[in-house]
């Protein structure tokens, strides 16, 4: 690899996972990003997930569109592939990657703009495939690479810092997943990591498109007062909906945890995601009470957060287009071309 | 033609004109199919409307025992089962040609012409006498001017009723109403007239070696055949069947035998912007991944383009050009995306094209587009157009070598990475400008991050003049390489003339009738057609050669001269258009036509050789 | 320039290195502004990353008493505060040249050159025992520079205290802490240095009739002026400012007094498809209605210009190009896009662009392309780049002619329409090649189909070849005609020149300075650089009249050479390219060297005239 | 007008509107589509709507984008200007033509290709930002000009003409709509012009952006058995949820009509809308109910009709711009151009 990573001076300390890696194997380039930017923790979160998820780093491919969060999935796992594309057009390229390789880890980072925007379209198409990825979607509220203007999720009556008052409603990417059929939604805080970390592991385990959407504060350009993507804002109206769990395979889930309460929904990997509800009687599994949810909440000012549904049928766009098990990447020539034969034969029709 | 008195066997021009959705296309396929099965040398084209029902369509077949099969519009028959469009059909007829009419209703005087022949045949009361059901009769209409026809032209009936009894195998009721409807045609022709007519039909052996086939169905059998595995596409006329035909062919060649799963996968996608998307996915991930499209298409793939250009990810696609711009014309033909395509995207760019002349060099050319891609690194084009992609077409039997292995380009193996110190994306390690790459998930040495953003040799994200030039100007020089590696031109020099002729792509059959009859005039003229760009060298040096080149093309602003201009050095002075573009393919006399006018106004009709 | 020992007053570079997001801009601006005050022709280049903090970035100072204010890399003074980059500031320093310094942590040993002089300020300390908070003694370091430079360089201190009273006139608290910062700098200077530095100002009447201005807000305020009320745009750098700049002004001059209400409108499109729709939308309704992008825009915008160009919707893009291809270089400049603008979208179209070489023809051609948007009712582009865009450029005073009326074109009134027979959207009445155009809303009888499918004269839709052919045969010589109403090129013939050159848009600055550089050497020059397209008659008589013509661009491929071949009929071999496209804006040494080259390579270094 | 227009023989009997104008003047040219094609019903309803609406045609603005249900415009009110644009992005012409001129009657004609696939995007944010017009949206299911490719709203398990199934869950534009905020969503079919002509002209009427689904079957490519969207299916599956009543302003509601059960809406212009649930207590101004039923509705594979959500703020775009009552187009170029002493004094800044 040819970055400037930060030196690995391999702490003996260091804990190790079942590959043997510590979690510095799974860190970047240094971050170029404002000090302070809730983007960066949503990375640190994510190099977090992959480490305890004992994900080989050549295994996992990060794509992303334009922005600055979209500059993230290069100052994580920099053993790994990233596709940075161009702007608001990310799920194209994940879908044909996945397309062609189904055994990669595929994580996607988008931010507002990208994804609510211009990226619009792609997204709710990739949902509607269910494309087998991890789909961030970095929440700030605005345009950060360019320079603070509002984005497609920002609220009605925030103030942006050059005082302009936004107008237009937001569209939240967690109703319209669902509406669309999203089978992992999730919403968390870039300032939460014990909430966000086994969210991406869920996610990144979930056989399907996972969404998050991580509020994740420009310190730049809308963390101010007047705005509702701010830390303060958000730390004051987030409220965790249900509290997640994620249980790898190995690990069972021994008497010792309590467990009353949780509803534990097992994934196609055999691992377990545990849920606990903290708002009355909210069932992440349930479509339709989690869009009535969400939209009461949105208009009561409250930031829902959680893994607030998840559905793991195991349908995937593979499963849709009936695709061979093997990455097509591996399936040799000779299985491809029909050979010489055959085009004799096939062109007795044409006569 | 219908005009010289010579035997007219095997020669001539033939036109039907029908309603859309009538099922008139297969009772033509049909017609056009025994005629080569007769061994006679012959071409179809549909001329169809942007519509799915209810509007005139028309099929025009030629008849050329010598093989030339380019579109003539001087039509020795014209079949007008339209009154709608009666008018203007009779009008087509060339003096001493013939017209069949329905003669259920009788023809206005008015559309009456005495240079012409007109045939009249109850269909419409024919059927309604023998059929039932109002679909039926309309259909049974179809087959009927097939079995007239087969009656006046002399065409083996046999043949047809063994045709017949192929298509509907699985069905025999229709088999006897069609052959029944042959018989009413037939049968009445006979009766009437005088059968055959001057123009007629004889056997020959000119088709043996030959099957028909489309351009786009030859184009997608090139994929199944490079061993594409992802395809992703938006509908659009006229490039839709090619995924057709990909997914049809892969439904008999790539099913895994145990499984019944896919050995491809084909996404249709939300629109062309999503589709290259996907491909550019795929092709980084190491497929072979291609999209199909058309004109607006293509303009909205043209920022992944440029993306592709500069991270350098291979990509195949097929542009099948329909009449400009904009949405202009879907069901016509044209040559207007030149441009378009080798200047795809903002800022400096220049693509790699492949331009096919018929169906047997999409089938050649698409299998090579994919070599090209992963060889260099970079999205690659076939550019076809309507005529060649959604026509039938009589083309020699394909050919497939058993020794073809593909070209995957510079991609590091696993093993590779093992042994190598380091690796750096864009470095140019073997001075040919082309890079090394490496695949997702094979290596934790091959990690490297692909960006549309400034990027040095090594990969990493840069801002720096020099770092930034050293990578834009290798990849000029890679792509001006590839001039070594596309096909060469077709070339077919006259002696000593003093004229040549560049061409591209489907005016090649026009091309060459137009020469032949120029030459009988005296007049000789090299030919060259290129097939790929950048242009090989050869390309400008055949303009200097000669004292004034025309360069043949179907698109309004002279795009391949241009193009010819400042890719190829030849010098404008030395080259003169002559275009047609107005949406039907490509006939002899628009280049005839051009030539002499060209050379009248330049006064020098020359007695032939210098 | 360093090395010669003439007097350095007025005519030296000085290049500031810091940090982003830690308030340089605003002093670095102030200290431009100081200069053109004391009436010295200045110019500032920002140059900076694509980033939003904590990178790099430079801002570069050209004073030149006789106005040459391109960009030069020789810088006398740098200004190095950033320790990150000591290392390539300190080698960019012209020998004989001087490196001010943040004292505070002393230099490394091996960064020392003993060819320039080195002045350590300890700007860190000083304002640490000056100011209280970390970010405002991060800012004032920012003022504290710019103190120092008034002493050593002999810059007006009270204008500088003038200035902050200005500026800061709301904020008192803000006038100490800024006056006290500049004290800082200015008294530690003089104390500890021999002021001021052999470079230095000297007042000057240069400047009274010019202001300070980027090209964005000069584009912007030639919209609202050319009475634009509609601007549709997507966010994109280099392109931002400009829908920023015309909010801003329209917030000063187009609120209704009574109401309060906008007498504009501008939409946030969520992507460029959109806002170039929306454009299309809006001039299809009568407004003025613009966008501005940049080259990723721009390719995502083909298909709908495509649209317009064939249903003849009037349009104005102006496209503030930037490094390419794809993303590229965000935040650097380049004349990639000309391909991309003349030829945009699929099949054949052609477009008119203006090229405006400074802040001054951005206002003027940003007026004159609405005027030629409507008058040949088709997009018209306004292409200008990151230099002349983001950049603080000293122009002329900008005047308005209060005899202006917009030329709306043929658009028929209500009144016309009263008394029209019939109106046919696409029929060339006048011969001119321009239709007429009615508009939603007037009167029934304007009332006609808009359509990017084939249509004929009459606006009718249609599949026939020859009212196909009719219309785009008619835009095609509408367009041409163009070429008669877009700016003339700037000419200036040097007296029997055998040598020619010809330029675009920001090369001008570093272009004039190079000629007088080269005719001080006796190489003499004819000047032309192109302001339009399609290029007026006389671009190509140009070339024709000079031996050789150097083509001066700041693309890789030579984009303006080759539009100049195919487009102004000039032939290629009497041009020769000298290109730039590294990122930086262009600078006279570039070109000196590219022509230098080639006259040394062709073995013509002639004594001057022929 | 240059179309071949039907011959437009006055019938003395024909009833006249406000204008004295028969629906004979807002019929267009001959329609080219297939006979029986759902979309000519269409053409029809809206042809009716606006003849009983008074709208003097030429004060129409008929824009669409392409496909058969795009080709429709050139079907009605030859008197009206049209603007058939590209694939998919017709909401942003109707964005900058609304924003020109804010007093005309913008009408968008898109199909469930148009707007569910490469339109998708457009749609939301013409939603958004609740452009004033009415948008017909007619869903057949497939992509018709082009020859029977499957839709976005091609329901699970749809079989095409070809013999293929699909597996991809639809995109159902109404709840897309409510969820992203939709003031006015209505869903009806081509076969029943007594439900859908009064919802026209609501649609109309209503200030802001009002969503019309039209199920409306290709009989080419989508009108077979295993198809949902054929005439039969509709006809079977079809529940009208509310019937909407359109009363126009002048005529008053006349204590002769019986209004039990009936919720009546006062649109902005002062008619009003009249609504009676069919549906158990379903309450059309209840967004997040609304939701809650299509969402149950389209799991028990009903086709819930009529006019399914209604809020009559006012608030659309250009209440969020703040522009002029004034169309744009017609303010006086003098109150546009600052003039050369302004821009003297604004010079004075820039020294
Ligand atoms: C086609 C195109 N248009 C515009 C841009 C400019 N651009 C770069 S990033 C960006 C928005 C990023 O916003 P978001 O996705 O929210 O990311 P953030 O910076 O807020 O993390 C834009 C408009 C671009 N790169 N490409
Ligand atoms: C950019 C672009 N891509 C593809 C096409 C081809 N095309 C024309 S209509 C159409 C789909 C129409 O489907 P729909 O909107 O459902 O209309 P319908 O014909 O079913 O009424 C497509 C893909 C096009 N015209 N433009
Ligand atoms: S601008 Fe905002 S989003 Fe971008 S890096 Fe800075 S804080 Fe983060
Ligand atoms: S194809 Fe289908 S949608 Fe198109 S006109 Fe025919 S019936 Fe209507
Ligand atoms: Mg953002
Ligand atoms: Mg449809």
């Amino acid at each position: 690899m040819t970055y400037i990573t930060k030196p690995a001076v391999r702490h003996p300390s260091l804990e190790e996972n079942a590959l043997g890696l510590t979690c510095r194997d799974y860190e970047g380039a240094m971050s170029t990003l404002c000090a302070g930017c809730g983007h960066d923790s949503v990375t640190a979160a994510i190099t977090q997930a992959f480490f305890e998820l004992d994900i080989p780093p050549h295994r996992a491919a990060k794509l992303s569109g334009i922005g600055c969060s979209s500059k993230t999935p290069a100052y994580f796992i920099s053993e790994s592939h990233g596709f940075n594309a161009v702007h608001g057009r990310m799920p194209s390229i994940a879908t044909g990657a996945n397309a062609a390789n189904r055994d990669l880890v595929y994580i996607g980072i988008s931010g507002d703009g990208d994804s609510l925007s211009i990226g619009l379209g792609q997204l709710c198409h990739a949902i509607r495939r269910n494309v087998n990825m991890l789909y961030v979607l970095e929440n700030n509220g605005v345009y950060g690479l360019t320079k603070g203007q509002f984005s497609a999720s920002a609220d009605v009556g925030t103030l942006s810092k050059r005082g302009e008052v936004n107008r237009l409603g937001p569209i939240d990417p967690m109703s319209l997943a669902l509406t669309l059929g999203a089978t992992f939604v999730a919403r968390s805080f870039s300032g939460d990591k014990q909430q966000l970390v086994p969210i991406l592991k869920a996610g990144l385990t979930h056989r399907g498109f996972a969404i998050v959407d991580v509020i994740s504060p420009c310190v730049t350009f809308n963390d101010h007062e007047g705005s509702t993507k701010s830390y303060a804002h958000t730390r004051m109206h987030n409220y965790e909906v249900v509290q997640t769990d994620f249980v790898p395979l190995m690990t069972e889930i021994t008497a010792g945890q309590d467990r009353e309460g949780a509803t534990a929904v097992t994934m196609h990997d055999g691992s377990t995601v545990v849920f606990r509800s903290v708002a009355e009687d909210y069932d992440p599994t349930d479509r339709e009470g989690a869009l009535g949810f969400l939209h009461a909440s949105q208009v009561s000012g409250e930031v829902a957060t959680g893994l607030l549904y998840l559905e793991e049928s195991g349908e995937e766009m593979h499963s849709f287009e009936n695709t061979v098990d093997r990455p097509l990447v591996e399936v040799p020539f000779g299985d491809l071309c029909p050979g010489s034969a055959a085009l004799e034969d096939l062109q007795k029709e044409w006569r | 033609m219908a005009n010289d008195d010579i035997d007219r066997a095997n020669d001539f021009a033939l036109k039907i004109g029908t309603v859309n959705g009538t099922g008139s296309a297969s009772a033509n396929s049909m017609l056009m199919q025994a005629i080569f099965r007769m061994g006679v040398p012959v071409s179809g084209k549909n001329v169809f409307p942007s519509n799915i029902q209810g509007l005139p369509t028309w099929y025009e077949i030629r008849v050329n025992k010598d093989g030339h099969l380019a579109r003539t519009p001087d039509f020795d028959i014209m079949v007008a089962m339209n009154a709608q469009t009666y008018q203007r059909d009779i009008e087509e007829v060339a003096s001493g040609g013939y017209v069949i009419y329905d003669s259920t209703r009788s023809l206005d005087e008015d559309l009456l012409r005495d240079d012409v022949t007109f045939l009249g045949i109850p269909f419409a009361s024919l059927c309604v006498e023998n059929f039932k059901g109002a679909r039926v009769r309309i259909l049974m209409k179809n087959i009927a001017y097939v079995g007239a026809l087969a009656a006046l032209l002399e065409l083996d009936v046999d043949l047809i009723r063994e045709m017949l009894g192929e298509k509907f195998a699985a069905k025999p009721k229709l088999i006897d109403s069609n052959m029944k409807a042959i018989s009413l045609g037939y049968d009445y022709a006979r009766e009437n007239f005088e059968c055959p007519l001057p123009v007629r039909m004889a056997p020959m052996d000119a088709t043996s070696d030959s099957v028909i086939l489309t351009g786009n169905a030859a184009a997608a059998l090139g994929c199944v055949y490079a061993g594409a595995t992802v395809g992703a596409w938006y509908p659009i006329t006229p490039a839709t069947s090619i995924m057709d035909a990909f997914k049809e062919f892969c439904g008999r060649f790539r099913k895994d035998p145990e499984t019944g799963k896919n050995r491809f996968c084909v996404v249709q996608a939300e629109d062309e912007l999503a589709a290259i998307g996907m491909v550019l996915g795929a092709s980084w991930c190491g497929a072979r991944a291609f999209t199909n499209t058309s004109g607006p298409g293509l303009s909205l793939m043209s920022e992944f383009l440029g993306l592709a250009y500069y991270a350098e990810v291979p990509a195949v696609v097929f542009d099948v050009q329909r009449t400009g711009p904009s949405t202009g014309m879907p069901t016509r033909t044209q040559q207007g995306d030149l441009f378009t395509v080798v200047y795809a995207s903002h800022g400096d760019t220049k693509h790699i094209a492949l331009f096919p002349a018929d169906p047997e060099e999409c089938f050649y050319f698409s299998v090579s587009a994919f070599d090209l891609a992963e060889h260099f690194q970079t999205p690659v084009f076939v550019v076809s157009d309507l005529d060649i992609g959604m026509n039938d077409w009589m083309v020699p039997r394909l050919k497939w070598d058993e020794g073809y292995t593909p070209d995957r380009g510079k991609v590091l193996t696993e093993e590779d990475l093992e042994s190598v110190e380091e690796f750096h994306r864009y470095e140019d390690v073997d001075g040919d400008a082309i890079p090394y790459r490496t695949l997702p998930g094979v290596h934790p040495k091959g990690a490297y991050f692909t960006r549309g953003s400034g990027h040095d040799r090594y990969g990493r994200y840069t801002e720096d003049a020099e770092a930034y030039t050293d990578v834009v100007d290798r990849i000029a020089r890679k792509i001006d390489g590839a001039s070594a590696a596309v096909p060469e031109p077709e070339v077919r020099l006259a002696v000593d003339a003093r004229f040549g002729l560049v061409t591209i792509g489907a005016c090649r059959g026009a091309v060459l009738e137009a020469l032949e009859l120029l030459e009988a005039d005296g007049i000789e003229i090299s030919y060259m057609r290129v097939r790929g760009f950048p242009f090989p060298s050869g390309v400008g040096q055949f303009i200097d050669d000669h004292e004034l080149t025309f360069v043949v093309e179907q698109n309004r602003d002279g795009q391949l001269l241009k193009l010819l201009t400042v890719e190829a050095g030849a010098s404008k002075d030395k080259m003169t258009s002559v275009k047609y573009y107005g949406g039907f393919s490509l006939s002899a006399h628009h280049v005839v036509h051009g030539i002499t006018e060209t050379l009248e106004k330049a006064g020098r009709r020359p007695a032939g050789k210098a």
